[in-house]
């Protein structure tokens, strides 16, 4: 049987949410450059929705009546929106310290350590 | 915290950015030819402006010193290749103050005619392009479309279209083709509502009022420091126009013509054709009024020419004195500037008993206009610096020699 | 009980919609007044409403395949052929449109435009022109990101051109019929700012990235009010798929948004305003701004690359002055409703329809050639003047508008006079999904219907 | 017997295959523009896969205010920024390590989680027949209509009453009490757009840029 002519289900979504999370979360712990960090913070939320969609989605089910329904959608609506607030206030921060450091180095502010 | 922020060494801005030097020409669509001018940028807006010049350097006056007047008149074209008539008048009349020369009354009517015929076809190119400046294409082609009539009726009296060596010391070439002044009547006549046209396309369009207006303001004393003429000079509000305040053998050209200098006086001006009002948000001394005077002195060359149609027609004399071309110059140095359409355009010349001129100069107007670039544009956007370079209408022809 | 139905009250509780032809009920059981003079009934039922079966291109083709082919294939080469003749279509309208562009131009500055290439009228031209580009070589400046310098063209491209998939051209003529066709193309649209921005970045010019950012900063503001402007006929219509819009704008001209009040009429000129800022043509035109950036975000670009930058503005043109076509201008419904006097054959309703995509190109071109009429005439704005012009007049004028068209529909659910032969809410009615239907039943107390819910498959027809 | 190639399928591997393969793509480069540019891919993928999953308002949203809005305000933010020696920053080598070490174990176990119950694993299957039956508009069209991936999606207005309370995908509970607990997302939702209200203004306050002239 091909790959291509299974039905996609629950777990093919999941799968690449997965990736995408954990690929954002390294982003997140790896990269020196703020926006970089901040990049990966837009991977993470988008695997989340990913699987919120996929929960939701009928498509995907053999039985209709186990998805969450709409709520996987609504919620996901929510996490866009408020990764577009987010985002907004990171990058104000990353500005501010880029005008107060010259530098968007996450690893140079180290003002506050002891 | 309070502390900190009455600080007045700390400034508040939008965002912190990095100035950059940007070069706008050589090889810029709106640098007019070759000029160069080196931009401080931060973001949009400029902070600083330098003007680099002399890519079109070609020693004009070197040259001048090898030849005789009349053979240098054809390097007098190529300086302000845009009104080759008015530097050709120029030149001529420097030479004619050297050996001291009358002219019959018919030569003078002619040169009234042809100069003011050059500075309206100078005025549409300043025009056209100013409005391309600002991004408006069309009335850039009407208003070739319009100087290409003017330069039909120069081919017909000269055989050149651009660089015409016409107006000589001592007269011009040849006279006025018959017919011709009824040619550039009915063209006059035609011409008159297609100024209108321009008005309605730019004076008063809403777009170009807020692209023109309060930007670039030279104030007058500025003005006048910098050494600035012409429409720029009278943009400024400084009423001072060489056809009236100019020398004696320059102003009696016009002796006896009816104009009044195109000069801003308490808010108006003091043509009264109809045209746009100013508007409120025009100061004077920005690019509206320099353009505006631009308008006003095309309107006027035409009122100009229409009474040198009748002079010349009932003037008597011949159009030109013969001149040799080794007539001698005599030992002595002659400087004369004249109203050319961008400002004074002043020539010198020495003589030394030879037909050769011993030193030849050119002052340009458009030189000096350059000059005040920097001031114009210090603070304003990036868009504004084409704004204020078209508005100064300069020709790198002139200014690099 | 909470109304949340779009439909007057008196409809529901009068009639029980399922016996009834929906189309004619009308609020309060008054005959509308157009429907007097067409013969009433059913003539006029199908009048306003019959030609409202899908007949797409693709779908004849996909069911006519599926008889010579396996499924999978059947679909495979009607998507492709779906594909082609929207990449056909892309890449045809920027031919035509720059060669329109410049016989606009030549005749708007006096002057002729091409004459050669092709005869007397220089249809050539933008062929020759093409093959010229093809031919040219491919610069590349030393300074630049080589890899996204490449790539940029394309990605400003390919937004614009899948922005066409959920464009109809006339009933059923899409290429994916999408219940949030307008929120879609909008969205798409917005994309391609990224290939300017990553086009100014990577030509390593200071002038291409004056002219990226100056376009991600334009684009970007003017979203908001374009998104304003085109949630208008949204509200009115009820629903984001265009082809239902466009239906519910059959019958006379009258029945046009732009005609259905006076905000909305106005609103069409701040959709205009924006959709030309949003496309970047002039006066807005600030990103490629010869006079001041020397060709803004393309200055290094030369060669077929910068064809695609071309192609994708134009194409942009086309699809906005098509999105004002059918939200404001009845889409491919013409100003007299002639095909309703057509008898009701299929060859028929296929020659109204193909009529209908004539009608709709010729709106998407007219509205295009207003944008050159406009570029050729005005001078530009200034990069400040463009964001308060955003900022301080179409922002505020969409929202006041907005709130003004939606208090008339509030008063007025007919329209103005009453000159509809249907009411909105009635045709609407007619490509209700049925599960929301059923929702509403329910909501308005009667049970859920379980046939309903069964062929919820498709958009009901009418007939 | 089955059809070679399902399209929902192939669309979705193709898609998921670019998510992924940019998401990683911008884990591993270090050119802070490269990255901005994957990203927008990997998120238009994921838009695609919304699509595909038919939540068609949530895909466009997606588009629209993610790819279009959130990311060429973050590719602002790296013009703003992009001064040479921030272009490319180099993580040091047992950085990556350590992220290798615990995204691989952050994978694993996600996998796990995600591949563990067979419900999950393949979606409902139909019979090739039912594409063509559907179209045709057959007699058995009925019951294959029921299928969700032969309708359109249709979410924009569903979503539009979920936001108020109707749940029209709940429609079968029919416990009246069961209903009223279904409550409206309006509330929430208008306090979020609040909320991005107020962090916008808050932000373009932020970002404004405070510095000594003269030191």
């Amino acid at each position: 049987m091909s790959l291509f002519s299974q039905p996609v289900g629950v777990s093919h979504y999941l799968v690449v949410g997965a990736v995408m999370f954990v690929c954002g979360v390294v982003a997140m712990a790896t990269k020196r450059n703020a926006l970089g960090v901040l990049m990966g913070i837009e991977l993470v939320l988008n695997g989340a929705n990913l699987n919120f969609i996929a929960f939701g989605s009928q498509i995907l089910h053999r039985e209709p009546a186990r998805t969450i329904g709409l709520d996987g959608q609504l919620i996901a609506l929510f996490v866009i929106v408020l990764a577009a607030a987010e985002a907004a206030i990171a990058l104000a921060i990353t500005l501010n310290f880029y005008n107060n450091q010259g530098t968007v180095d996450v690893d140079r502010a180290d003002d506050l350590s002891g | 915290m309070s502390t900190q922020l009455d600080d007045p060494r700390i400034v508040e801005s939008d965002v912190r950015t990095d100035e950059m030097l940007v070069n706008m020409g050589p090889q810029h669509p709106s640098t007019h030819g070759v000029l160069r001018l080196v931009l401080r940028t931060d973001g949009e807006i400029v902070s600083d402006t330098t003007a680099h010049i002399g890519y079109l350097h070609r020693c004009a006056e070197k040259i001048g010193e090898n030849l005789a007047p009349r053979q240098w008149i054809p390097y007098t074209d190529r300086m302000d290749y845009l009104a080759a008539m008015n530097m050709n008048l120029g030149w001529s009349l420097a030479v004619e103050k050297l050996l001291n020369l009358e002219l019959p009354e018919k030569a003078v009517h002619l040169r009234v005619i042809i100069a003011e015929l050059g500075r309206i076809a100078s005025h549409l190119v300043g025009m056209g392009t100013y409005g391309l400046d600002l991004g408006s294409f069309s009335p850039f082609l009407y208003a070739f479309r319009e100087r290409e009539k003017i330069l039909d009726l120069f081919e017909e009296v000269c055989g050149a279209r651009l660089t015409y060596s016409y107006i000589t010391p001592g007269g011009a070439t040849h006279d006025l083709p018959p017919g011709w002044i009824q040619k550039c009547e009915a063209f006059l006549d035609q011409f008159l509502p297609v100024v209108d046209e321009f008005h309605t396309l730019l004076t008063s369009n809403a777009i170009f009022i807020r692209r023109a207006c309060d930007i670039g303001v030279l104030t007058p004393e500025m003005a006048i420091s910098y050494a600035c003429s012409g429409p720029v000079l009278r943009g400024s509000g400084v009423d001072q126009d060489l056809r009236r305040d100019g020398e004696e053998r320059y102003t009696e050209m016009y002796d006896g013509y009816a104009f009044e200098v195109i000069v801003e006086k308490d808010g108006h001006y003091p043509q009264d054709y109809k045209y746009p009002a100013v508007p409120r948000e025009a100061r004077l001394g920005d690019c509206w009024h320099r353009f505006y005077v631009r308008m006003l002195e095309i309107r006027q060359s035409i009122d100009l020419m229409r009474q040198a149609f009748d002079r010349y027609s009932t003037a008597k004399g011949s159009y030109h004195i013969p001149m040799k071309l080794n007539e001698k110059l005599p030992r002595g140095e002659a400087y004369l500037e004249t109203e050319a359409p961008r400002g004074q355009m002043g020539f010198y010349v020495v003589g030394n008993g030879t037909p050769i001129p011993w030193r030849v100069r050119a002052r340009s107007s458009s030189f000096n206009n350059l000059s005040v670039v920097s001031e114009l544009c210090r603070g304003c956007l990036i868009a504004d610096v084409p704004a204020v370079v078209g508005s100064l209408d300069i020709v790198m022809g002139e200014i690099d020699r | 009980m909470r109304a949340i139905s779009w439909l007057p009250r008196s409809v529901k509780a009068e009639e029980p919609r399922k016996n009834v032809p929906r189309v004619l009920v009308s609020p309060g059981g008054r005959v509308p007044y157009f429907t007097t003079s067409l013969s009433a009934g059913r003539k006029a039922a199908r009048s306003t409403l019959g030609k409202t079966t899908a007949t797409g291109i693709g779908r004849p083709v996909a069911e006519y395949l599926q008889t010579i082919l396996p499924f999978w294939l059947a679909y495979l080469v009607a998507a492709l052929v779906h594909a082609t003749l929207l990449i056909v279509l892309s890449l045809a309208s920027g031919v035509i449109f720059v060669w329109g562009e410049r016989k606009v131009a030549g005749r708007i500055q006096d002057r002729l435009g091409p004459t050669r290439v092709g005869g007397r009228y220089g249809w050539l031209q933008t062929i020759a022109d093409g093959i010229k580009l093809l031919t040219k070589e491919d610069l590349r400046p030393k300074g630049a990101d080589s890899f996204l310098f490449r790539i940029a063209p394309y990605v400003g491209w390919g937004a614009s051109y899948a922005a066409f998939i959920a464009l109809p051209f006339a009933n059923g003529w899409v290429a994916q019929r999408m219940n949030v066709a307008v929120f879609f193309i909008l969205a798409v649209l917005g994309l391609e700012v990224f290939g300017v921005i990553l086009a100014g970045y990577a030509s390593g010019s200071k002038w291409s990235l004056f002219g990226a950012m100056r376009e991600a900063a334009q684009v970007v503001s003017y979203e908001v009010p374009l998104g304003m402007c085109v949630i208008v006929p949204v509200m009115i219509a009820g629903t984001m798929d265009l082809t239902t819009i466009a239906n519910m704008q059959q019958g006379w001209f009258f029945n046009w948004f732009v005609f259905h009040d006076i905000f909305t009429f106005l609103l069409f000129g701040v959709y205009f305003t924006c959709a030309t800022a949003g496309v970047n043509r002039a006066p807005f035109d600030l990103a490629e701004a010869e006079s001041e950036l020397v060709a803004g975000f393309h200055t290094e670009y030369s060669g077929f690359r910068w064809l695609f930058f071309f192609v994708a503005e134009y194409g942009s043109m086309f699809m906005v002055s098509g999105l004002a076509a059918l939200l404001f201008f009845g889409g491919w419904n013409g100003p007299i409703p002639v095909t309703a006097f057509w008898p009701d054959h299929p060859a028929m309703n296929y020659l109204a329809n193909f009529l209908g995509m004539l009608n709709f190109v010729f709106k998407c071109t007219f509205g295009v050639v207003v944008m050159m009429w406009v570029r050729w005439t005005l001078p530009r704005v200034r990069i400040d003047q463009v964001i308060t012009t955003c900022l301080k007049y179409c922002t505020p004028l969409a929202a006041v508008l907005f709130l003004g068209a939606t208090l008339w529909t509030f008063a007025f659910p007919g329209g103005i006079t009453g000159m509809r032969q249907v009411p909105y809410g009635m045709v609407r009615e007619q490509y209700k999904p049925a599960e929301v239907r059923a929702a509403e039943d329910h909501v308005a107390g009667h049970p859920a219907a379980e046939s309903d819910l069964a062929v919820a498959g498709q958009h009901r027809s009418p007939r | 017997m089955q059809s070679p190639i399902i399209w929902h399928t192939f669309f979705f591997f193709l898609f998921s295959f670019l998510a992924c393969v940019f998401a990683v793509a911008v884990l591993v480069t270090s050119n802070i523009v490269r990255m901005a540019f994957f990203l927008v891919i990997s998120l238009g993928s994921t838009a695609g896969l919304f699509f595909l999953a038919g939540a068609d308002l949530v895909g466009s949203m997606q588009l629209m205010i993610y790819v279009g809005g959130t990311l060429v305000l973050l590719i602002f933010g790296v013009m703003l920024t992009a001064r040479s020696p921030l272009i490319s920053m180099h993580t040091p080598s047992g950085e990556w390590i350590l992220g290798a070490i615990v995204g691989g174990s952050l994978l694993a176990v996600l996998l796990q989680i995600a591949l563990s119950p067979k419900a999950w694993q393949q979606g409902p299957e139909l019979p090739p027949a039912a594409y063509t039956a559907v179209e045709a508009g057959t007699p058995a069209a009925a019951e294959l209509a029921r299928d969700p991936r032969l309708r359109p999606p249709q979410t924009a207005t569903k979503l539009g009453l979920g936001l108020l309370g109707e749940r029209v995908d709940k429609l079968v509970v029919q416990d009246p009490t069961r209903r009223a607990g279904m409550s409206g997302y309006l509330l929430p939702f208008e306090i979020v757009s609040v909320h991005l209200l107020v962090v916008l203004v808050g932000a373009a306050y932020l970002a404004r840029a405070r510095f000594r002239v003269s030191d």
